[in-house]
């Protein structure tokens, strides 16, 4: 592999493709987008293979120095290595679901999704900090199209709202970045991120940075976008934005906020933990409330965003495990839920929640994958979110009891409102002739779904395969947290070891039991 | 003239102020004067060549007609016409009379006879005549009757016009000169001409000049051939039509005493002034005052107004903007080339 | 040079910023005429030409009489096209008051 | 050296002969009160227009060609601005100094024939 | 040897003027048929001068820069520069133009041979080093662009914009000269080098109004607010390819004119300007972004546009190092790209008769009956709210790259949030553009000139014109040093 800049290629296949989607027509345009998505998984998966877990931290570097202080410089290690792969799997299966579902200038939506595919890369794998703003800030453009040009009746004011929320997150943050940069003296972000910021700046930059990964994440109150372009995507785009996007928030506080201002995120650990843990009630409240399959589907992500953000700052190991788990296994959870939505719309083309019900009866293969991975979001064991929710707990026991028992609270009220929109969907009388005549899945969508159900329940069963790329770098993003960890109110007394058993700890995994 | 009243015993100031005040009166009092004899003149010359008599009723050899007629606009009623704009129509004979007035401060009449010897004499006279139009254009305007509108913007036009061409010859005149100041162009022509001509009209460069300037200052003070501004037959009496009294009489003193004014100055820019026609003393020349030589010159060019005014049909408007515009503006540019290369090969050529 | 007469440089200055002034609020108060509008940046640039002159005399220095001049130039060929162009649009619109140059607004 | 004082019997001048004309005008006005040949009516009053009542507002309209002449004018004699300092000093400035002037000409005259071209010096 | 060099080193003002004459006479002499051979002679003479003065510009004898005409005027890298963005700014308008006038048939040889006389003035503009000088040019552009903004002579709007920008020009160009006279008078020199110097010895009261009042001239001249009130109606009412020459050439002209004024005879006192500066930039940012939310007429907005952008520019001017001038040139160079393709895309939106299309609902949906302009108005528009990949975006990193390392975080926090209010409306253009109903009533362009401009235009910012930022950074840089050189 030596040598071989794969990660450039990943970039340059879904670019080349896109351009070639413009000016194709329809059927030619689905197929090359499928191609080149397939063509990019293949290469994820390369990519996968080809990582050496315990090697170096920094793996497939590329890198090139362009001007003005500014590199192309490529790299990943675990964690970008995880979230490139859920992207490229992900995206496939995107351009399945919108196969038939769109219809209306096919070679400019391929387009826009390949493009989405290079940019989503593109930010996981930047290892200059401006190479990731442009990334990042990129992904704006083709994301604002594909919900103004192919979304739903409101989707003027989602596409509006959705570009001016992130837009304002991410220019504060490029001023950061630009102190930082004129302080540091480098873009690299390896070096960045052990690069020691006079605390006093740290809690501005922290602050800048904050209002990016917030809105993007998105964090309770500035999530409201996200509801707004969920509800009015297409059922492709909310799968990107719901699987991908999202974990750019995520991300950025794995590889900025964390490493580079640790003071900073220490002293913000209450504001983390209090919008998270009101995230999550109030959200689940609202979810429970909603009409809209969608519309429920986003306030779940919310909720579930909220608690990776509380297991990033439980500032160990767990919890960023947990952080990292949740993320990839909401990605494919709710990217599968809405692909589920998805299905059922594109025959009726509603998504009000009344006008289906006792889909089980006509629907049963749907409704099975429907059950998994309602199941999978709630936190089933043997799902991923099972392993997701215990790790994230975990960690951020060791903080805060009181966040935990909020959390766990909210994890309840998820399976309640997951549980009442399964019930009303699938379960119950036929209440409309349409909904009842509508026929089960095709091929198409068997392909959809199937990987997905696959990955769902292999990271539930065996998660050291995903958690293995990652161990390293999450241990060397703990020793660098460590030393402004906060002190916690359930620290873990170390006992006298006993013999035999080994360092188990009971009290934490009763109480995450507990919660189920 | 200061020392003169120093010596009855004013202090210096007093003895200025006096000399000048003097000295004004001196120039404006016998310019009025000059003028209401030039209007008798000029109207006996023009019969003359028309084999008439010409006034010769009031006083012997009618010499005191302009007085008669004078005192008839003095006594007449001044009508100020309802639709005018009272203050500007009664404005506008006054600049004119004022302006033409006062462009006499720097005319040079002998060696130092001059109110104001200011080195930039040439422009000031440029300044005032410019200021003459303002005088026309208020009239025509503040008349608020079409008549004096049409004319005053007629008469506007073509005073700028060849306004321009002036200007250029009196820069080919600075060119020899090598000064503003009048005196300074007239001390310039002693002996100019061959070492003995007082005067710069023999050069066979500024000759054309002089005919230009002579034709310019016929059109500048809109004498015949170039009195379109009254155009009888079209124009009525041309701005000063709703005029009477003596804000009508003011604008023919002030129109009289600018054509004086030209005629000085082509004395001065062209025929040496003061100075005698030539530089060396075969007759006792230089026992003549200068004044008298000033004098002389100037009402001969005054005759040569009122004989081109008895003898030389009207111009049409649009020949009249083309001799401006096409003739004499491209000439007086080339002349400016030329001179001042001629110069610059023999005079500078160090 | 304050000598004979008493007159200073701070009198000339007075007088440029008073015409200056004069010509400012003739074009922002005027309310009637747009030839006004275009004499009073006349006024604005007198009021230049004799700080320009006054400055040149005091300190003895002759550029300031250049720029004068160049000033003056400039502004006669400004004075002419805004008389062009204001011709252009009294045979268009027929009216030269202030308040009718509204076509366009916001 | 400049001497504003120069100027003052200028001013003098001036003053006296505004006077002098000003008595002009309003001497007859008061006059002609005293001796009662001012007696205006409105007929003597109008404006006069062959025989007609006035058509029309007089300051209507007008040939715009005389704005053009106006144009030209204030190019043409502010160009000769720089030509009189210019020519009393051509012993000073040299060769440099001419061809500099000339090169002015030359684009002057260039105006000068491109306004001819088209027309504007045209009065039919 | 002097005259000489000074002739070599103001070769492209001396060329573009004589052949302006020279193309003047031939209007004149030969007629109005020779318009078309008069516009690509004027392009060609621009392009010459492009060509020189880039010569100027890479000349390695030419580093440090040279004084012509007895330091009235300066020949530099900053200077050339600006230069060759205003002569290739001009050539981008005057090569879109004759398709706009085919239709009023009232293109007359008139308009290239102003637009090169402008050029020239632009050109002495950047160059001067004396007030003098710095005068001359700018009223000989202004005047230029006086006539050209009312120059459709049937068209009351076009009249309209010409009275406004010539009454408000004027008036900027009196407080501007106030400003110098006071200058002049209190530092005893127009020259640079001598306002310099005597104000190194100490700023009278005297010299400080001159200062004030001389930005406040040029705040009109480049629209910065307050000063702006002309730029939209301006905008609006002047003949589209007018417009598009306003928005780029004569903008690069007065901004660069006071780059160097504020940083060369200025340089010495930047704590008196800069509170100024400071306001102007964040008022024209927000006035800008503001005042174009609400707007119905594309031109108008572009407009407020402009004064947005001055806004950024200006940040730049605030921070007054070396770094913030070269910011300032490259985003200069890639705003006079992104608006002039703005302006050439609206130059076709034109419906079947011909007429001009200026509303945004003419565009309404136009991605799907015109998507290769809808795709280039798109990218222009995206470029313009800064949003990366597009080369916009970096033309703002630089500046406020550069104001963050002169330590004004807090101006350039609040300028780039500001921005975000910008995107509003240039998005807005996209929702138009892609999300609406077709109104189809745009036809298609077949000028093959302006599809080359505004291609240019739009691959330059697109992703590709970073490849070229490379050589543009290097030109600013050297730019910006030699507008320090003095210091």
């Amino acid at each position: 592999m030596d040598g071989f800049p794969i990660l450039t290629v990943m970039l340059a296949v879904p670019l080349v493709a896109a351009i070639a989607c413009l000016f194709l027509d329809a059927v030619s345009a689905r197929w090359t987008a499928l191609g080149a998505t397939l063509i990019n998984l293949g290469l994820g998966i390369v990519l996968w293979l080809g990582y050496d877990i315990g090697g170096a931290q920094w793996q497939f570097i590329e890198r090139a120095e362009l001007f003005a202080g500014f590199s192309y410089a490529l790299g990943i290690d675990g964690i970008a290595l995880m979230l490139i792969v859920l992207s490229v799997f992900l995206m496939p299966i995107c351009i399945l679901a919108s196969w038939e579902a769109i219809q209306k200038r096919v070679g400019e939506y391929m387009a826009a999704f390949l493009l989405m595919e290079l940019l989503m890369i593109g930010v996981f794998a930047a290892q200059d900090m401006f190479l990731f703003y442009i990334f990042f800030e990129a992904g704006l453009i083709p994301m604002y199209l594909i919900i103004g040009i192919w979304g739903g009746d409101n989707r003027i004011y989602a596409s509006y709202k959705f570009f001016l929320y992130t837009l304002l997150g991410s220019v504060l943050m490029l001023i950061a970045m630009l102190w930082m940069v004129n302080q540091a003296g480098t873009t690299d972000i390896p070096t960045l991120m052990n690069y020691d910021f006079p605390p006093a700046a740290q809690t501005w930059l922290w602050l800048a940075f904050f209002a990016s990964f917030a809105v993007k994440m998105p964090m309770w109150p500035v999530h409201t976008w996200l509801p707004d372009a969920h509800v009015q995507a297409p059922t492709a785009g909310s799968v990107i934005l719901a699987g991908v996007l999202l974990k750019m928030g995520g991300y950025g506080f794995i590889r900025f906020s964390l490493p580079m201002f640790p003071e900073a995120s220490a002293q913000f650990v209450w504001l983390i933990l209090g919008l998270s843990m009101v995230a999550v009630v109030v959200t689940s409240l609202i979810a429970l409330v909603q009409h809209d399959m969608k519309k429920l589907i986003a306030y779940s992500s919310v909720a579930h965003m909220a608690i990776v953000t509380a297991g990033l700052f439980a500032f160990n190991v767990q919890g960023l495990e947990g952080a990292m788990i949740m993320m990839l296994s909401h990605g494919l959870v709710s990217g599968a839920l809405f692909l589920c939505v998805g299905i059922i719309y594109d025959q009726l083309h509603t998504r009000e929640i009344d006008r289906y019900g006792g889909l089980a009866i006509n629907m049963p293969k749907y409704a099975l994958f429907f059950l998994l991975f309602t199941m999978a979001s709630i936190g089933l064991p043997g799902t991923s979110g099972f392993v997701a929710e215990f790790l994230s707990l975990a960690g951020v026991y060791e903080v805060s009891s009181t966040a935990t028992f909020v959390l766990t609270t909210g994890i309840i009220l998820g399976a309640g409102y997951m549980l009442y929109l399964y019930r009303r969907v699938a379960f119950g009388e036929q209440k409309n002739a349409d909904a009842a005549a509508m026929k089960d899945l095709s091929v198409r969508e068997w392909l959809m779904l199937g990987p997905i159900a696959a990955a769902v329940l292999w990271m539930g069963i065996y998660p050291e395969s995903f958690l293995a790329p990652m161990r390293a770098d999450i241990a060397a993003l703990d020793a660098r947290i460590s030393r402004a960890a906060p002190q916690g109110d359930a620290k873990l007394v170390a006992g006298e070891p006993r013999e035999g058993i080994a360092n188990e700890m009971p009290e934490t995994e009763h109480n995450a039991e507990g919660a189920h | 003239m200061t020392e003169f009243f120093q010596s009855l015993g004013m202090s210096y100031e007093w003895a200025w102020g006096t000399a000048t005040i003097s000295g004004v009166l001196l120039i404006a009092l016998p310019l009025m004067l000059a003028v209401a004899m030039i209007i008798y003149v000029d109207r006996k010359v023009w019969a003359a060549i028309n084999l008439r008599r010409g006034p010769n009723v009031v006083g012997p050899f009618g010499l005191l007609q302009s007085f008669a007629d004078g005192l008839k606009v003095f006594l007449q009623e001044t009508i100020v016409p309802s639709a005018a704009n009272k203050g500007i129509f009664l404005l506008a004979p006054i600049i004119t009379f004022t302006v033409a007035l006062v462009a006499w401060a720097v005319i040079p009449f002998d060696a130092g006879v001059v109110l104001a010897d200011i080195n930039v004499g040439l422009l000031y006279i440029l300044a005032i005549s410019s200021l003459s139009v303002y005088g026309v254009v208020m009239s025509g305007w503040a008349s608020n009757s079409k008549y004096p509108f049409f004319s005053a913007m007629r008469a506007a036009a073509q005073m700028i016009s060849y306004e321009v061409s002036i200007g250029f010859i009196l820069v080919c005149v600075v060119l020899y000169a090598g000064t503003f100041n009048l005196s300074g162009i007239v001390e310039a022509q002693r002996g100019h001409g061959f070492g003995i001509v007082n005067a710069y009209v023999f050069n066979i460069l500024l000759f054309p000049m002089w005919i230009m300037f002579f034709i310019s200052s016929l059109a500048e003070t809109q004498r015949v051939p170039f009195d379109l501004t009254e155009a009888e037959s079209e124009l009525v009496a041309g701005y000063q039509t709703e005029y009477s009294s003596m804000s009508f009489a003011l604008f023919w003193l002030g129109e009289y005493a600018n054509i004086l004014l030209m005629c000085s100055l082509s004395t001065i820019l062209f025929f040496g002034g003061w100075l005698p026609p030539l530089n060396i003393d075969l007759i006792p020349w230089f026992d003549i005052p200068g004044i008298v030589w000033f004098l002389l010159k100037t009402f001969f060019f005054f005759f040569m107004f009122s004989w081109v005014m008895a003898t030389v049909p009207r111009y049409r408007y649009d020949q009249l903007m083309r001799l401006g515009w096409k003739v004499f503006l491209p000439l007086s540019l080339l002349f400016i080339f030329l001179i001042s290369g001629y110069l610059m090969l023999t005079r500078y050529a160090a | 040079m304050t000598g004979i007469t008493g007159i200073g440089i701070e009198h000339y200055l007075v007088v440029g910023a008073i015409l200056f002034v004069l010509g400012v609020l003739g074009i922002f108060l005027n309310r009637k005429n747009i030839i006004v509008i275009l004499m009073a940046i006349e006024l604005i640039l007198l009021s230049v030409n004799i700080q320009l002159v006054a400055f040149s005399a005091f300190l003895n220095d002759l550029v300031g009489q250049v720029f004068a001049m160049f000033v003056l130039t400039v502004a006669a060929g400004e004075a002419a096209i805004g008389l062009a162009i204001l011709v252009i649009y009294f045979r268009g619109r027929g009216t030269i008051a202030v308040d009718d140059v509204n076509r366009m607004k916001g | 050296m400049f001497d504003p004082l120069q100027y003052l019997p200028i001013l003098i001048f001036l003053f006296i002969a505004a006077g002098l004309s000003a008595l002009f005008v309003f001497l007859p006005m008061g006059v002609s009160r005293l001796t009662g040949s001012h007696n205006p009516d409105a007929e003597k009053l109008s404006e006069y227009e062959c025989g007609f009542p006035a058509f029309e507002d007089p300051r209507s309209q007008f040939d715009v060609r005389f704005y053009l002449v106006a144009i030209l004018f204030i190019i043409f004699d502010l160009e000769a601005a720089f030509l009189f300092p210019w020519a009393v000093s051509l012993e000073f400035t040299g060769w440099a100094g001419w061809i500099t002037m000339m090169t002015f000409l030359l684009e002057l005259i260039i105006g000068f024939a491109y306004a001819w071209k088209v027309g504007a010096l045209e009065w039919e | 040897m002097e005259f000489a060099n000074s002739f070599y080193f103001t070769a492209p003002e001396v060329g573009l003027t004589v052949s302006g004459l020279i193309l003047l006479l031939v209007a004149a002499f030969v007629g109005q048929k020779t318009t078309r051979l008069i516009t690509i002679l004027a392009v060609a003479a621009l392009f010459g001068a492009a060509a020189f003065t880039g010569n100027l510009l890479t000349n390695s004898a030419f580093e440090l820069g040279a004084d012509a005409w007895g330091g009235l005027y300066r020949m530099d890298a900053f200077g050339s520069f600006a230069k060759i963005l205003i002569y290739l700014a001009t050539i981008g308008c005057l090569i879109v133009t004759p398709k706009f006038f085919e239709q009023t048939a009232e293109y007359r040889a008139e308009y290239p041979i102003l637009m090169l006389f402008g050029a020239v003035g632009m050109g002495m503009m950047v160059s001067a080093s004396d007030l003098m000088t710095l005068y001359i040019g700018l009223e000989l552009s202004s005047l230029s662009s006086y006539v050209l903004a009312s120059f459709i002579r049937s068209d009351m709007r076009s009249a309209e914009a010409g009275l406004k920008y010539f009454v408000l020009g004027a008036l900027a160009s009196g407080i501007l000269l106030y400003g110098m006279s006071l200058i002049y008078g209190f530092t005893g020199s127009t020259s640079y080098i001598g306002i310099r110097t005597a104000l190194e010895g100490g700023v009278s009261a005297g010299s400080m109004f001159g200062i004030v009042f001389l930005l406040a001239g040029l705040a009109f001249k480049i629209s910065a607010v307050p000063f702006h009130m002309w730029t939209p109606d301006v905008y609006e009412g002047a003949p589209t390819p007018v417009t598009a020459f306003f928005s780029t050439a004569p903008k690069v002209a007065a901004i660069a004119m006071t780059m160097r004024m504020a940083l060369d005879p200025f340089g010495g006192q930047i704590e008196i300007w800069q509170q100024i500066v400071i306001f102007a930039a964040l008022a024209s940012i927000i006035v800008g972004a503001l005042g174009a939310i609400g707007q119905e007429n594309l031109k108008r907005l572009l407009a407020y546009s402009s004064i947005n952008n001055v806004g950024f520019i200006l940040i730049g001017l605030a921070a007054g190092t070396e770094q913030s001038a070269s910011a300032m040139l490259v985003y200069l160079a890639i705003y006079v790209a992104m608006s002039l393709g703005s302006f050439v895309a609206l130059l076709m939106l034109r419906d079947n008769d011909g007429n001009q299309l200026e509303t945004f609902a003419d565009i309404s949906g136009l991605s799907v009956t015109r998507p290769a302009l809808a795709w280039c108005l798109l990218a222009l528009m995206f470029s313009l709210a800064g949003i990366p990949p597009l080369l916009g975006f970096w033309g703002k990193f630089v500046v406020f790259q550069a104001a963050v390392e002169a330590d004004m975080i807090l101006l350039a926090a609040i300028g780039i949030a500001a921005s975000v209010i910008g995107a509003f409306y240039y998005i807005k253009f996209i929702k138009v553009m892609f999300f609406d109903k077709p109104a189809d009533v745009v036809v298609a362009e077949k000028s093959s000139a302006r599809w080359v401009v505004l291609g240019l235009c739009v691959l330059f910012i697109s992703p590709l014109g970073y490849l070229a930022t490379l050589k543009l950074g290097e030109f600013a840089d050297r730019a910006a040093s030699a507008l320090f050189f003095i210091i």
